[in-house]
């Protein structure tokens, strides 16, 4: 555990647009320094992605990207950010993902020398080890492709580096479907964060050679998976809630490996991470509904330094391509949080706190993400011995969290789940104290077939 | 309540050491397998309906659909002795290019419920693969699934290599976030489910009216 | 002119959420009872309106609705506002827009009724009388099916009458592109508020007849065009700003026959109609860029009670069918508004004044609805002896408002647009003092054979 | 400078009767008829150019426009002598069920400008009377505006109309909000403008290529 006390220990010092260690990147845009940032999201319209279409992929990206600056460069931003989060074809073949970057990243360059728009690129290859199962994690024809694209993108303009990792996804799957706590702290804490270090250290290298900076890494395919089961009543809301404060274990990795933010976007543990590490944090909320529907629309904004629209598909709406009308939401939503920062912190505390209300009673997830429970959830995990434990104590604090916020009637909980706060409870309380013994105790009870543990260095 | 009402219980509460203790009772007591087998399919079912009225969550239902496998164990050399099989078989997969297994399992383990015998080929799964499948296990139902956008040019392939197979006498399903029901009409698929548990309707509907 | 003194007279009054003479709707709804609402809308995709298609667009109507409500239910608005903006073949055949009404009446019913969700439904048939040209703006077919349309959408559940009316347009659009501020005022003021008079007297009487309320006009076909052609860079954003404050003296008519607001979405002038009749007013901004682009963003959320995303069509996005996902957006941005209101007006005026200070240095065409300017246009308009003089006097105080906000180094104007303000005001100053006077002018210089002046009563 | 420059600069700066009184001169001066054509014409090229690089409003190019006209008034009758007549003749009009006017008006006047002969037929066109008008006019264009997205397949339909009849022989060009570069393909259009300023290069690319 390279982060042994918080950045921000404050729930107060908690808001948007403010990071005690900002980034600052090639054309001056400093993330954290007291602005937030639109970051703008994209992906192509139903086609395949083959040697054939690549003529059209490449068309596509050059109207999404060169649409969206000629309304940025109207509406005027104090700066942008873009992301380019490939698709899984694009990683396998590296070089369709940097010449994407390329265009992109050609795009940006002449959007800031002709107009003056500061903006920087961050490129997201796509995590494809698990397509073999069990996945290489550490070598193989995946993980080279992977290599490639952040370092052909890098080179291409990518300034950010970024992924949404997915090592003990394999496992982390079946313990959503199971509301096993336990097994989920097994997949993010020990599979996760060892899958984490080998891969950011990786990373770390690369943007070294390379100029750029890590940014950061996101529990997507964790805890917005369980977000997404719990929308779909398929999962209580209360386990989705205590899934993320245990995915910051995880994500935070790659700050202890060099990553310096912005984390990404749809990492909706990153309050937890700036809390903790001072870097600033993309968010996203009701402005992604393109991409997903969530509740956390207005809370995820409360203490993000970036505000993205997650993804949306290239497809016409009647104001224009939907890429575009997004990109203009994006503006307008910073637009208001920078004006409030305009009048100091204390207004801009205030637009906070109602960002904040808006959400925290209604969903055990939105009040994992209050200031306060952030600190708390970060402060669990900066006093653990180790990540294991660090997992185990942010579950713990969250489970605590949501039994006084619902008991001091400022959380409303349904009535079929408050049986899932004894239930989580009593599943941790029962884990032994030392990493090892727990390691030992889950592989005889998780499915073992789905991974390689040494794949992982176990 | 009679031992069968009693193992339906044991099934929906999820208890799956009482679920085999009253499993074993009614065998000893001499109650036909396929007798046995109707009540546990029927508290699948109920789990089913009341996942589907949202009264209880997946981890439940997985609880229920364990009690039933372990039953199952005890019922299956039975079943075998009498020439009692599953209706039919179905095979299941996430399509190729896509990783996504969450739906896919949720679909297996309900249609395992209905005992449809379910053949999960698991994720990023070729064409030709189901088509083998499908062949080999002589599948009267294929289930596709995909989540991702960029994925559903592999299930209009898909659908249309096992549709152009002559060996191949089956529905073809789909589901996944981004498939909807013209979608379904479009690629030539026969059926289309929105969500998990209406995936068993679906096919139960499908099935006979074939 | 009814209205001779404001209802709100001071701009620290004008307020989101909040009208001295609130609407309370049947299921108890109060629109500017301090509360904003969201107000949902959407359209069919691209598809054919005929008997054959019918069924389909059904089925569309009522997916959509049942997929928003659904959502709806989660997201537990205060309550919901729903327009159903008929295209126009369901005007023309009003028993398909009446059909589709009954539809979407029928869910919001259930809707109440399972899960307790208060909503109101807005109708607004099309203006189809500008089908033929010159038009027949009183009698014909055309106008019997608008007729029909109101009057069966009331009775099959519709509770806010509306429209989009465009008795002037015929001219207005030719002032547009020529620049002709006298001929845009002939278009709004002469042409537009005697058909105004006419029109929403005849809604009057439907309204009272089916117990039901007219809610109120907007000047889109002539304010927004203005906007959409100055975004394209065909006419100066000066020449728009000054046409929107012409626009009220039109749209204002409305609520002279009996409208009681919410007046409707698109009608950006909207602010001023709230200033003069205390009424609540409904308003879209960065929440519509799936309908257009718009340099209104968060200033046209300043003062608004309903919070619209004006129209967007049933395709699919990532994250589910596009007006569900701006359903979600909308319910997130109104819980802001609705939270910050629920610290005080203190509070919530701060949360207006950032709203404003977002957009209005940026373009004279917010510029001029900040909660100053909308005062002082509203008190122009009032002040005036007629429509005619109001509207004059609405440019005249909007173009002196442009001046001043330039000169105190508020407002940003490029410098091509600069001549302009003189352009337009010496093209005020120049005319006669007295109506008729200016009519036999006009009569002179438009094209008079794009319009019957027997069917505006002149 | 020469007074045909003059000429142009008057029409650049919409001053009519300037630029009308040097339409005299050069005629009386004996400039032939299709030199001041072709200055004139270069002249609201000019201005096009200056609209489409955002320099100058429509209205300023209405008055350049409105010059034009003005100037045209004088020449036509020395045209028609000398048999000079414009290039072609292009149909314009928005499609049935559509009531916008502002684009097309936008793209005749441009055309007006580039001296092709409009005949614009008005909003709300019914696809047999656009048939009917390029079939009189023998146009070399038809250029179909829409703002609707509802009246799109109005659009597709006369796109066919038009190119079903085997007495026209034109170039079928698109253009309004709703309307994309995909969607003219889709619907056999030979070209597509994103705006007015576009659709003059449009149109004088297509019909040298024919
Ligand atoms: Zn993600
Ligand atoms: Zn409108
Ligand atoms: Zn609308």
């Amino acid at each position: 555990m390279r982060f042994r006390q918080l950045a921000i220990d404050s729930p107060d010092n908690l808001l948007f647009g403010t990071a005690p260690r900002p980034l600052t990147t090639r054309r001056g845009m400093v993330i954290g320094g007291g602005t937030v940032y639109p970051e703008f999201n994209f992906t192509l319209p139903d086609i395949a992605i083959d040697e054939g279409s690549m003529p059209a992929v490449r068309r596509q990206y050059q109207q999404i990207i060169d649409d969206a600056l000629r309304r940025a460069v109207e509406l005027e931003p104090p700066g942008l950010v873009v992301e380019f989060e490939m698709l899984p074809p694009m990683t396998q073949q590296p070089r369709w993902g940097i010449e994407i970057t390329a265009i992109l990243a050609e795009a940006l360059e002449q959007a800031h020398a002709r107009h003056g728009l500061p903006s920087t690129l961050r490129i997201t290859p796509n995590d494809t080890r698990e397509f073999e199962r069990p996945a290489r994690m550490r070598h193989g024809p995946y993980w080279e492709g992977m290599r490639q694209a952040f370092d052909g993108a890098a080179a291409a303009g990518g300034e950010l580096l970024s992924i949404e990792s997915v090592g003990g996804k394999e496992i982390h799957d079946d313990a959503l479907m199971a509301g096993d706590l336990p097994a989920a702290i097994f997949a993010l804490c020990v599979l996760g964060t060892r899958d984490m270090r080998f891969l950011w250290s990786e990373l770390a290298d690369i943007a070294q050679a390379r100029g750029v900076h890590c940014a950061g890494d996101t529990a997507c395919g964790f805890g917005n998976t369980a977000m997404v089961l719990a929308e779909q009543k398929l999962v209580p809301r209360l386990f989705a809630a205590v899934i993320r404060a245990v995915t910051a274990v995880r994500s935070l990795v790659a700050h202890e490996c060099g990553a310096v933010g912005p984390g990404k976007d749809c990492g909706y543990e990153n309050p937890i991470l700036k809390a903790i590490t001072g870097m600033p944090m993309a968010g996203e909320g009701k402005t992604a509904a393109c991409a997903h529907a969530s509740p956390l629309g207005n809370i995820a904004a409360a203490m993000c330094d970036t505000w993205s629209n997650e993804s949306v598909q290239n497809v016409k709406l009647l104001g224009g391509m939907a890429p575009t009308c997004y990109l203009e939401q994006l503006v307008y939503d910073c637009r208001l949080f920078n004006r409030a920062m305009d009048h100091g912190p204390s207004a801009a505390t205030m637009l906070r706190n109602w960002l904040v209300e808006s959400d925290s009673g209604l969903d055990p997830q939105a009040y994992i993400l209050t200031p306060h429970s952030v600190v708390a959830v970060a402060r669990a995990i900066v006093a653990a011995p180790d990540h294991y434990r660090a997992g185990v104590a942010a579950a713990a604090t969250a489970i605590d969290l949501l039994r006084e916020g619902h008991e001091a009637g400022c959380l409303r909980i349904h009535q079929r789940e408050l049986p899932w706060l004894d239930r989580m409870q009593r599943s941790i309380e029962a884990l032994p104290e030392s990493e090892s013994a727990f390691i030992e105790q889950m592989m005889g009870e998780v499915d073992t077939t789905r991974f390689n543990p040494a794949e992982y260095g176990l | 309540m009679s031992t069968l009402e009693n193992l339906g219980q044991a099934i929906e509460q999820g208890d799956r050491n009482e679920a085999e203790r009253l499993t074993q009772e009614a065998i000893d007591a001499g109650v036909g397998p396929q007798e046995i087998l109707d009540a546990l399919v029927a508290a699948m079912d109920e789990v089913g309906r009341r996942f589907q009225a949202n009264e209880v969550f997946v981890p439940e239902m997985l609880i229920a659909s364990r009690a039933m496998k372990q039953c199952m164990a005890r019922l299956e050399p039975l079943l075998v002795e009498k020439g009692i099989r599953p209706a039919f078989t179905a095979v299941i997969g996430t399509v190729e290019g896509d990783l996504h297994d969450i739906g896919k399992n949720l679909v297996a383990m309900m249609w395992r419920g209905a005992n449809f015998n379910v053949v999960d080929l698991g994720t990023n799964v070729a064409a030709d693969k189901f088509v083998a499948a499908a062949r080999e296990h002589g599948a009267r139902v294929v289930g596709l699934s995909a989540l991702l956008t960029t994925t559903m040019p592999a299930m209009k392939r898909t659908v249309e290599a096992l549709k152009a197979d002559g060996a191949i006498d089956a529905r073809v399903v789909i589901g996944g976030a981004p498939v909807t029901e013209a979608f379904a009409r479009d690629i030539g698929a026969d059926g289309f489910a929105p969500d998990a548990a209406s995936a068993v309707q679906l096919v139960r509907g499908l099935v006979e009216a074939a």
